[in-house]
């Protein structure tokens, strides 16, 4: 059974049809990666999963539940946990404090005014677990703020993890980032899925780490989907030229 | 709230040294009676800013420490004082009821609105706060029969602390009114700086820090909005049943949203940011607005320059720049 | 009964026009610029200070035309000086601003004019009633309703079809696309903000005529605006007008039937509207959060 | 109907009170002669709505310090005046009070004109033991239910207003009246009290009741008008009572009925336009009353030396400042219990009460008993803009008064 199974999702905005009726489905330990020109629905695919909000028709159906409805906090709940484009972290605190409120929500502590020392004990291990990972540690007590670019990713993908995904939804994760930086994020997101056998979707304009770290490719243009496959057969298929180069002469 | 903000600081949640400037301020409070009337105060005047403080102090979990901005906490400072002034006049002469009576009437009032406005942000939330504390402001204008209305809550004054083995007597002797303003005081904030510590003060932080990112991570925005507010109106609520026990009086005045404005300019000119700013901002505001008051009638004009100044030149606070001050 | 009804009617649309020169000001500086105007009453009781001062030298129609353009000068002067400097920060800032602007406003007109009223000279042309019948309706009522409706039909003119008001309402929709398409918005915001200190000048003149002048004058004024603007729904000027108006109707309409609560009324409008439709009448899905 | 050069005078006038009042909150000057003075602090709402009563009550007690000082003072000491701004807010009058007491320590308080203050004052006065003297503050329970030991009051009760004008009205237009109220204690109170004396005469009446700060009552007026009453009372305050004139003068209802109500001060008569200028109506003093010596010689000393003619709120400070001075004088002492014992039915002299009649405090309630004014307000006559007023006939305090039971005041004095 896989993990996400869309189904036919349409998104209108006013008389603009974002995403046309698209489906995907993705196995459990996939990483997947959505490709397609500038305006092609990607983010708004993406949000459609994520529950910023829900498609105009369709369905989505995360892990046999189907989710088409349902708030953000409750498919965070369920095990979705999603990075954004441009960094959303909490810039004011230190990467330990922004771990630390991901684990804490993860445990379920969020609205306790009180916690024992066992509990205190399971949310520090939850946070070194979650550094590690991420090869933060040596900067956990700084202000995320401070960090480099390719640092606060890996502190935002960090936060997202505490939430012991079943799904990592990353959305342009080298965005704006510079060769080093790149490598580096791109590094971790192989680890995660190598290592720890996350399944991920992400979205990315960097084909190198495309074609690098997906096991399949969706490409979507005009917010139709326009071609699925492994990395080599969306390199050699015509339609995906085509919409990326333009049409052959 | 959002990460776009210029005036973004980088001050961790509490202090440097939290202890250290806790150390400072209370062995402050506590020495009030000896030295400030050295200084040609009163001790009535230091009264004034711990209620003030206080309520400074909780309307910054909302502002400083959840990044929601309530322009009508004023009404629930208010309530609290006609909670307690109802409570002494018609349920019984208990100074610890007349809190607890003050409590829920602003806390459960403003839990109620909270309920209707957690989902609006920015300068609307704003708006709208305003425009319920005048609701309560106006009900208790209007009230005659219960509130007195226009006159203000009178016929109550505040009893002797029956302690079970003695009798503190706060209702005549000042200085032992002060100290026990300070006990309430003490015991308030210390909730407060517990309650920001915990995994939910944390998940405000967190709101205020970034919104996005804290629904992303599954906290129920609107719901710990909701929640903080509700504190926030509690706390404020109690520091208005101190002011009450103060006064021996209750008025409308104490509702008006140009009391909001002081508290906010209180806990701004202290600095947001820092747990005891907001305290500080008020002694200096009472202090200021004492001394000049006394000097010309013009004195608006002197707090409307107070108000304009700390926003051109001090957004930080007081606080706020020594702490950046320390850290370079 | 039903005479005594439409009477009111006709008064609360009177006293509606008022607010809704009051609240749409204000709702141009909130839509454009993201700031609450607390000194938006002052700037009404300076627009009938300024006028007193002027109809010795100008008679009362040069007064009524002069004083909002000089108030909107000044209205201009302080959002370069002041108010441009907090666009970027945290909105308490602004809030806080205009708070103490209020107080400073206020103080000096009491300084400057005195704490207790002034009482300005209408023609007596229109302080005369329409007619034995309709003694309550004086021709000044129905002057400034007049007035009312030609400065907010002028408003909306402007904001349609002049190309500084198209910009304005573009900029209220996405201030950051006019920008890149290389409209100079720190001037649209200044201009903007001068327009809405005009209507409140305009709003003081008249009221001077009606209630007198006092320092406090725009305080009474400034929530029932607030009001008008939360129920008409934030970001709509025609939700502004339309709620200044329903909330003015209503308050004349409840002094008929229980006189004591025709404060109250409004209140309890403004509860109904954000329980049953948080938005406000017309206002656009979003656009309060 | 205004005159270019009001602002002028108005500016100048209140430069100069602002400069007094910043003078006399300087810091304490000892007096030349060595010994300590005697302090009198003075707590009134010196901004907000009450501001023109607390400037010229400010005022009166100015003039009078300095005329003590220059005769005896108080008991052969200099007397300093310390006030202060309550900003018509309960919180600051309170803390204004304690900090004259607990750091200047001052002797004696005066204050406040708002009522609701003057009343929290005395929660502070009562506990610290200083006496305390309400120069301007109307309502009724301060010299009634909650009266308290310490404290005396110079100006009447609203119940004392109401029963000195309802018979004057009666007697010259008619018993059928009609109210126009505001919607809160001080209304509800002053509506009774007309409505007590109303009745025992044999009158009937309508009453409508506002939201305070109404600026709109052609819907009340209209009622009214239907209603025919012989006398349209208007209770409002401040600027709502204004409106309500100015809107009957629009709307032509004088010609139809006439207009009255308790009080109405020189200070609100001089700021409104000629067609809010009428009506019958209680005045607390007047200054012309050329038939009394006292008065006319201290008309013109006040003119002299402030330039102003003296009002009912000048007169307050005035009678508050020099009554202490005699009851001190008596009780050879300023310790707050002496003070209110000398005071009680203490007769005050007609260069000090001003008025033909006899004056003193009532002993069971602490009100002062004194002739109450009741005329016609008209716009000025022979270019004097203080001419405002006419006597139509003095009530004697303790007519007006009731008895001290109806008062519902129980005093109890320190063991």
């Amino acid at each position: 059974m896989s993990m996400l199974d869309i189904r036919n999702v349409t998104k209108q905005f006013g008389s603009l049809v974002a995403v046309n009726s698209v489906s995907m489905q993705v196995a459990a330990g996939e990483l997947r990666a959505i490709i397609g020109p500038n305006g092609a629905g990607k983010t708004t695919f993406f949000n459609m999963i994520s529950g910023f909000f829900s498609p105009t028709a369709g369905d989505i159906v995360f892990d046999g539940t189907t989710v088409t409805k349902l708030a953000v906090a409750e498919r965070v709940a369920m095990g979705m946990a999603r990075t954004f484009q441009i960094t959303e972290i909490f810039p004011e605190l230190t990467v330990r404090e922004n771990i630390r409120i991901g684990v804490e929500s993860a445990l379920g502590l969020r609205q306790r005014f009180w916690i024992g020392a066992a509990q205190k004990a399971a949310v520090n291990r939850g946070i070194d677990e979650a550094l590690i990972l991420t090869g933060l540690t040596v900067n956990a007590d700084r202000l995320v703020g401070e960090l480099s670019h390719g640092d606060q990713r890996a502190a935002e993908i960090a936060t997202a993890l505490t939430l012991k995904p079943r799904l990592l939804l990353l959305d342009e994760p080298t965005a704006g980032m510079g060769e080093h930086e790149t490598y580096a994020v791109a590094n971790l997101i192989r680890r995660l899925h190598k290592n720890s056998a996350y399944t991920i979707v992400l979205i990315e304009h960097d084909m190198r780490v495309v074609f690098n770290l997906a096991d399949k490719i969706t490409v979507l243009g005009e917010g139709k989907m326009l071609a699925e496959g492994t990395p080599d057969e969306i390199a050699a298929n015509p339609i995906v030229q085509e919409a990326y180069l333009g049409k052959a002469e | 709230m959002s990460t776009a903000t210029t005036t973004a600081v980088t001050t961790p949640v509490m202090p440097a040294r939290p202890w250290l400037t806790t150390a400072i301020i209370f062995a402050a409070l506590l020495t009030v009676p000896v030295w400030l009337p050295m200084l040609g105060g009163y001790t009535a005047l230091a009264g004034r800013v711990l209620v003030l403080g206080l309520a400074a102090m909780s309307f910054n979990l909302l502002l400083g420490f959840t990044g929601v901005m309530s322009f009508g906490h004023a009404a629930y400072f208010g309530l609290g004082a006609y909670g307690a002034g109802l409570t002494l006049k018609y349920i019984a002469p208990s100074t610890p009821l007349a809190m607890v009576g003050g409590v829920l009437l602003g806390g459960i009032l403003g839990s109620l609105f909270g309920r209707l406005i957690a989902q609006r942000r920015g300068v609307y939330f704003a708006m709208v706060t305003v425009a319920f504390g005048q609701i309560a402001f106006y009900v208790t204008y209007s009230w005659d029969s219960l509130t007195g209305g226009y006159d203000g809550l009178r016929g109550f004054s505040r009893a002797p602390l029956n302690l079970g083995f003695t009798t503190i007597d706060i209702t005549n002797n000042s200085t032992y009114f002060y100290y026990f303003l300070l006990f309430v005081f003490a015991v308030a904030t210390g909730l407060q700086a517990l309650l920001l510590a915990s995994p939910f003060g944390r998940t405000l932080v967190a709101i205020r820090e970034n919104e996005r990112r804290a629904r992303f991570l599954g906290i129920p925005i609107e719901r710990h909005i909701w929640m903080s507010f509700s504190i926030s109106c509690c706390f404020t609520a109690l520091a208005g049943a101190l002011y009450a026990l103060l006064n021996n009086f209750a008025d409308p005045m104490g509702l008006h949203y140009s009391l909001s404005g002081e508290i906010v300019i209180m806990t701004v000119m202290g600095g947001m940011r820092a747990f005891w700013g907001p305290l500080i901002g008020a002694a200096l505001f009472v202090v200021l607005q004492d001394y000049i008051s006394s000097m010309t009638v013009n004195w608006m004009s002197f707090v409307g320059l107070i108000f304009v100044l700390v926003v051109l030149f001090f957004p930080r606070g007081l606080l706020g720049m020594l702490q950046k001050g320390t850290e370079k | 009964m039903l005479q005594l009804v439409l009477y009111n009617v006709t008064n609360g649309l009177i006293i509606g026009a008022f607010y809704v020169l009051m609240a749409l000001g204000l709702s141009l500086i909130l839509n454009l610029s993201n700031v609450i105007n607390f000194a938006h009453g002052n700037f009404l009781a300076l627009g009938g200070y300024i006028a007193f001062v002027l109809t010795p030298f100008l008679g009362y129609w040069g007064a009524l035309i002069v004083s909002p353009l000089i108030t909107a000068l000044f209205g201009f002067a302080i959002e370069r000086l002041m108010i441009r400097r907090v666009y970027s920060r945290d909105p308490v800032y602004s809030l806080l601003l205009t708070f103490g602007l209020a107080f400073i406003m206020q103080d000096a007109c009491r300084y400057i004019w005195g704490p207790s009223g002034l009482q300005t000279s209408i023609p007596d042309i229109l302080s005369a009633p329409l007619s034995a019948d309709l003694f309550f309706i004086t021709w000044y009522r129905i002057f400034m309703v007049a007035l009312v409706i030609a400065a907010v039909s002028g408003l909306f003119a402007f904001l349609r079809f002049t190309r500084v008001g198209i910009r304005i309402r573009a900029g209220t929709l996405d201030l950051d696309t006019v920008s890149i398409l290389g409209v100079n918005v720190g001037m649209l915001r200044s201009l903007n903000f001068a327009v809405g200190s005009l209507l409140a000048g305009l709003a003081g003149v008249l009221a001077a005529g009606q209630v007198g002048l006092n320092p406090n004058m725009g305080d009474d004024l400034l929530m029932p605006s607030f009001i008008a603007i939360i129920v008409g729904g934030v970001g709509s000027l025609t939700g502004t007008l339309c709620g200044g108006l329903l909330i003015g109707v209503a308050g004349a309409l409840t002094t008929v039937f229980w006189p004591a609560a025709s404060e109250a009324v409004i209140y309890v409008i403004m509860l109904v509207v954000l329980i049953l439709r948080p938005r406000g009448l017309m206002g656009q899905e979003g656009m309060m959060s | 109907m205004t005159s270019p050069t009001l602002p002028a005078i108005r500016r100048r006038t209140l430069i100069k009170s602002s400069l007094a009042v910043a003078a006399l909150s300087a810091p304490p000057i000892i007096s030349a002669r060595g010994e300590v003075p005697v302090r009198i602090g003075m707590v009134d709402p010196l901004t907000g709505t009450l501001s023109a009563l607390a400037v010229s009550e400010v005022e009166g007690a100015k003039y009078t310090v300095e005329r003590l000082n220059k005769r005896n003072g108080i008991l052969g000491r200099q007397v300093e005046l310390l006030v202060e701004d309550s900003a018509n807010d309960v919180g600051t009058g309170v803390q204004k009070t304690r900090k004259l007491i607990e750091r200047d320590k001052v002797d004696v308080i005066l204050g406040d004109v708002n009522s609701g203050i003057a009343y929290a004052m005395m929660g502070v006065t009562s506990e610290l033991k200083v006496f305390h003297m309400v120069p301007g503050g109307h309502t009724d329970p301060i010299t009634g239910a909650d009266c308290k030991w310490n404290t005396f009051r110079v100006c009447n009760t609203t119940a004392m207003d109401a029963a000195a004008v309802t018979g004057e009205l009666v007697k010259r237009f008619g018993k059928k009246f009609f109210f126009v109220t505001p919607d809160y204690a001080y209304g509800h109170t002053l509506q009774a009290n007309f409505i007590k004396n109303l009745k025992a005469l044999g009158g009937e009446y309508q009453a409508e009741l506002l939201p305070i700060t109404n600026s709109e009552f052609s819907a009340t007026l209209i009622k009214a008008k239907a209603y025919k009453p012989d006398v349209l009372l208007n209770n409002m305050g401040g600027l709502a009572q204004i409106n309500c004139m100015k809107q009957f003068t629009q709307f032509g209802m004088q010609k139809e009925m006439h207009l009255g109500g308790g009080l109405y001060e020189i200070e609100s008569v001089r700021a409104v336009p000629a067609d809010a200028q009428t009506g019958t109506w209680v005045m607390e003093w007047w200054w012309d009353q050329p038939n009394v010596p006292e008065v006319v010689a201290f008309v013109a000393d006040f003119r002299k030396a402030t330039g102003k003619t003296p009002t009912a709120r000048h007169w307050f400070a005035l009678v508050a400042i020099e009554s202490i001075r005699l009851a001190a004088e008596k009780a050879k002492s300023l310790e707050g219990p002496k003070l209110a014992l000398a005071m009680e039915g203490m007769e005050l002299p007609r260069d000090i009460a001003l008025t033909a009649g006899k004056s003193f405090f009532r002993a069971g309630d602490h009100q002062l008993m004194t002739d109450l004014f009741v005329g016609d307000v008209h716009p000025p006559s022979k270019g004097n803009p203080d001419d405002v007023f006419t006597i139509g006939s003095a009530v004697p305090g303790e007519v007006a008064a009731g008895s001290v039971e109806s008062t519902g005041c129980k005093m109890v004095h320190p063991a």
